[in-house]
């Protein structure tokens, strides 16, 4: 169950007046909000023992690369990895799936294929467009339908032995849509293919067990699961990361370094060259505990129950249309208002104190699908409450009558 | 013939009277509704200047030693922001152009609209309105 | 003039007890401290206008774009770029290496000519070593004397029209040796080779000015410079950068995303793909702040006296050999004493609340050089006082008696 | 013969009359100093456990039904614990070496010589240890 008035005062940020309104933050798609403890933990970090980690044989230096290897094990627990060093951290989503695209460079060959779905984030597309690009192999498009489901049928038979690589987000930032990543992966794998899980929109909203679901890679972003920014994870079966190609070199990530040979640490160190964002992970770690004392699963159905009592309240907005009708669908609900422009609607909802996103969502793809300029995206979390819903339902008749 | 700042005075001074954003914004709605229609052969890319919030298309003309801007976007609150701006600076020598600033903008209350990190391409529209100014001051020397 | 007292109270961190000891932090060269007013900059970001940047329409994202955008611009003031948007924001100076060291796989040809110094970081080291195995280019080493001093001649007669680049750090990390960059540029750019300067240790302790110096790429980590974890910055010429090419793909580099066809955004958000580091970014600019309401002047003349203090006293422990004998040296010292281990020497002072780093300090080149098996770095800070190095020499004094 | 949790309950014995980490640290550099020398020929990179702060090299041997351990590093702490270690470990039955803990050492306040992030080879040597334990113990079955 959750107790919204204690959580709420886990949030200071949502207790102020924007524009002589209180805030009402629905942008959560884009970043969740970061409760107390967390940003306790990051400033007790700078106050108590700020210090590079590994390799150090002071004090400090042990007790930051503790504090780090911790938020590690708390995130290998957390999603059911079967070791630590298969949790590499990066510095956001986008950066680990880099990493993925510029390790199968010299895997994969001129005509292999990659397929990945038309919903797909931008952070989701370029790397793999690039990867082609390097490589010769061909991107292919699953389509999605009306909807905004993946039409499974036309997915698998996409799939041949040429197959490699199949890329999916869990769940679309634009629409909400929940991909049946279970069906894809064991389509995929069914084929040989791996297959690359963009978890930057599942991750904050329910479980998920990555040994369970034979998953062989999966990416997420800190910033949008409560915990701070500039951090992110990748996790890999350790025999996959393995084989991925190395394109940063640095500190840390290297055993023993001449300039006629260098040989490489072992994981997690070879993908985390440099000094990483320290603070950071420790955060992200402290943000996943802070989670899991909420539990995903009150936080799942409570979200839902916002979700659905959105999604009815919006509905009963004369020409109000929702992209996305999946069954499953998760805390994200993109729409547009007859022929009014989504910027419009944003800054007027921005007047009322209300965060919306507005425009492609960095998933252009999926707007030209629908061949609109952009969609009004409202995202939940779980300090959202149905009183806010209630008030943005009522500034967008407001504001509607403003601009019509 | 005013200048500019004259009538950038003329428009705070219009906004004057509104008690309220939602006054003004009902204004700069109805300004954007009544913006004369751009060419439609200049509603094309070549003439677009893309934020990815909202589109602007531009276009700029000289007549006698003056610049004629026509604009249009898809969004009506940024057009409704067009149509001030080619009030102050269409019709104008382009040397005037080129020296003008926009700080009018923030009096109005519309600082955020014109934030080059808001994306809506009215940041770069203004850019766009200076170069041209400059190309044509070229060309009248 | 440094107020000695005013600044150890910005530093809340210094203010403690290790093993019964108050904490002497000699391994500033390794991570430096963070003022408070670093730390309540990241809280207030969090409690105030956390959110994501660039594309927001409403009052939070544009409140931390701007705070974002202005960072950039204290960072190019503070180092004289030309162009805001010649600052590249990275996860740190490894990562910016990293950039520069993809961005040239397609500019180099086999048989071109890397030059890079002795005394390189593993940073430095290995993303080169990566771009000649890709390119077929060719690395050279340009030899350090004795005193860690670059011999000058020997590089320039290394120099010739296959010179495409030219790597160098500004400051040693392993030795503290200042190396001289403007007969580096004018002798590099006279062979119209480009150079990239690690300023990772250099930007902390003095002024550095782009323009002045014709500098063409310049990298530093914030970390190391009294601000967060997790963000570093890229400097290049603008013409310069945009000749890179672009290994990482995301959100916000592109400015337009089809499945056909892929079109970049302009600089700097094509080297910034994804969600980056918001807060470590604007505390990154407040701790350039902080640094400048102190004066990189009066940090640097106060730190070249505790290095002198500190390398008379050393100098008077028996057998104590330092290494890194150069002119113009800054605020690292680099010892061994007799043929004691580093480590042993390490694990002592650290008994005694001494943090200093011992071993090969992610340069085993210029170690190897010296063929020994690493040496104990002590590093300073405009923090770091008279006091703290004599009881560090007295600390030396009596572990030396304890190992012998 | 005394198994290991007896020489470790021992050691700790020992170590209970030092009143500071000073006594603590001096006996275990004696401990170093005096650790029987590994044979020459196992002192080269094949029997090399590498930390990147001080090397270990490590030898086993099965004599008998027992484990005869050697070892050496370049550092004296590094060697004193590993003269601890050897004492504990060495001259036991593969299954006892498996089956131990090395809790005591936080016990002796030596803990974070072994915390696998100081790369002094410690921790690596312990996980080589109980390899070869693991080893023997399959050869001996
Ligand atoms: C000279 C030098 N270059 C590069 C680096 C790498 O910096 P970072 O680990 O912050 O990426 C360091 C840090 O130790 C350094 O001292
Ligand atoms: C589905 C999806 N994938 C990837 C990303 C990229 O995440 P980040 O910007 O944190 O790297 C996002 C963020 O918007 C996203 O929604």
């Amino acid at each position: 169950m959750i107790n919204i008035q204690k959580i709420r005062a886990d949030f200071p940020i949502l207790n102020q007046k924007i524009n002589g309104k209180e805030l009402i933050y629905f942008d959560n798609a884009a970043t969740s909000q970061t409760p107390q403890i967390v940003i306790d933990k990051i400033s007790n970090y700078y106050l108590g023992y700020n210090s590079n980690i590994h390799r150090g044989v002071h004090f400090l230096s042990q007790k930051a690369t503790e504090a780090y290897e911790n938020a590690r094990k708390t995130i290998q627990l957390h999603f059911n990895a079967s070791r630590p060093y298969e949790i590499i951290f990066t510095s956001g989503a986008t950066h680990s799936i880099n990493i993925i695209a510029l390790g199968y460079t010299k895997i994969l060959k001129k005509g292999d294929e990659i397929i990945i779905s038309e919903m797909e984030h931008h952070s989701n597309i370029v790397p793999w467009q690039m990867l082609c690009e390097r490589t010769g192999a061909i991107l292919k498009i699953a389509p999605i339908n009306e909807d905004g489901v993946l039409v499974l049928d036309k997915f698998k038979s996409m799939c041949s032995k040429k197959t490699k690589l199949v890329v999916i987000t869990h769940v679309s930032n634009a629409l909400g849509t929940v991909n049946p990543i279970e069906s894809i992966l064991s389509i995929s794998h069914s084929f040989n293919a791996k297959v690359i899980i963009d978890g930057a929109q599942a991750a904050p909203h329910f479980k998920i067990d990555f040994q369970a679901l034979d998953i062989d890679y999966y990416v997420a972003s800190s910033h949008k699961l409560y915990g701070p920014t500039g951090v992110g994870m990748l996790y890999g079966k350790e025999r996959l990361l393995n084989e991925l190609s190395l394109y940063h070199g640095g500190g840390e990530m290297i055993h023993q370094v001449t300039f006629k040979k260098t040989t490489y640490a072992e994981l997690p160190h070879k993908f985390e060259p440099g000094t990483p964002n320290i603070a950071g992970v420790i955060g992200f770690g402290e943000a996943i505990n802070y989670t899991n004392s909420i539990g995903l699963n009150n936080i799942n159905s409570y979200e839902k129950e916002l979700m659905e009592y959105a999604t009815k309240e919006l509905d009963k907005i004369k020409d109000l249309k929702i992209y996305g009708k999946a069954k499953d669908k998760t805390a994200i609900i993109s729409f547009n208002i007859g022929k009014l422009h989504p910027y419009d609607l944003g800054a007027i909802l921005d007047k009322f104190g209300i965060a919306v996103r507005t425009g492609h969502h960095c998933a252009q793809p999926i707007i030209d699908y629908y061949k609109i300029p952009g969609t009004i995206r409202v995202s939940f979390s779980f300090y959202n409450t149905k009183e806010e819903i209630d008030i943005m339902v009522d500034s967008l008749i407001r504001a509607t009558k403003m601009l019509q | 013939m005013k200048t500019i700042s004259e009538i950038q005075q003329e428009i705070i001074e219009e906004f004057n009277i509104f008690s309220d954003w939602t006054q003004r914004y009902e204004y700069i709605i109805e300004l954007g509704k009544s913006l004369t229609l751009i060419n439609k052969k200049y509603k094309i890319d070549n003439y677009l200047i893309s934020g990815c919030q909202s589109k602007v298309w531009l276009n700029a003309e000289l007549v006698g030693n003056k610049i004629i801007y026509t604009a249009d976007s898809d969004a009506i609150i940024t057009k409704g922001i067009i149509a001030i701006l080619l009030r102050v600076f269409s019709n104008q020598h382009p040397s005037n152009i080129i020296d003008a600033n926009t700080d009018f903008i923030d009096v109005l209350g519309l600082k955020e609209h014109l934030s080059p990190t808001r994306a809506n391409g009215l940041s770069s529209m203004i850019k766009q309105i200076k170069m041209y100014a400059i190309a044509f001051r070229t060309k009248l020397a």
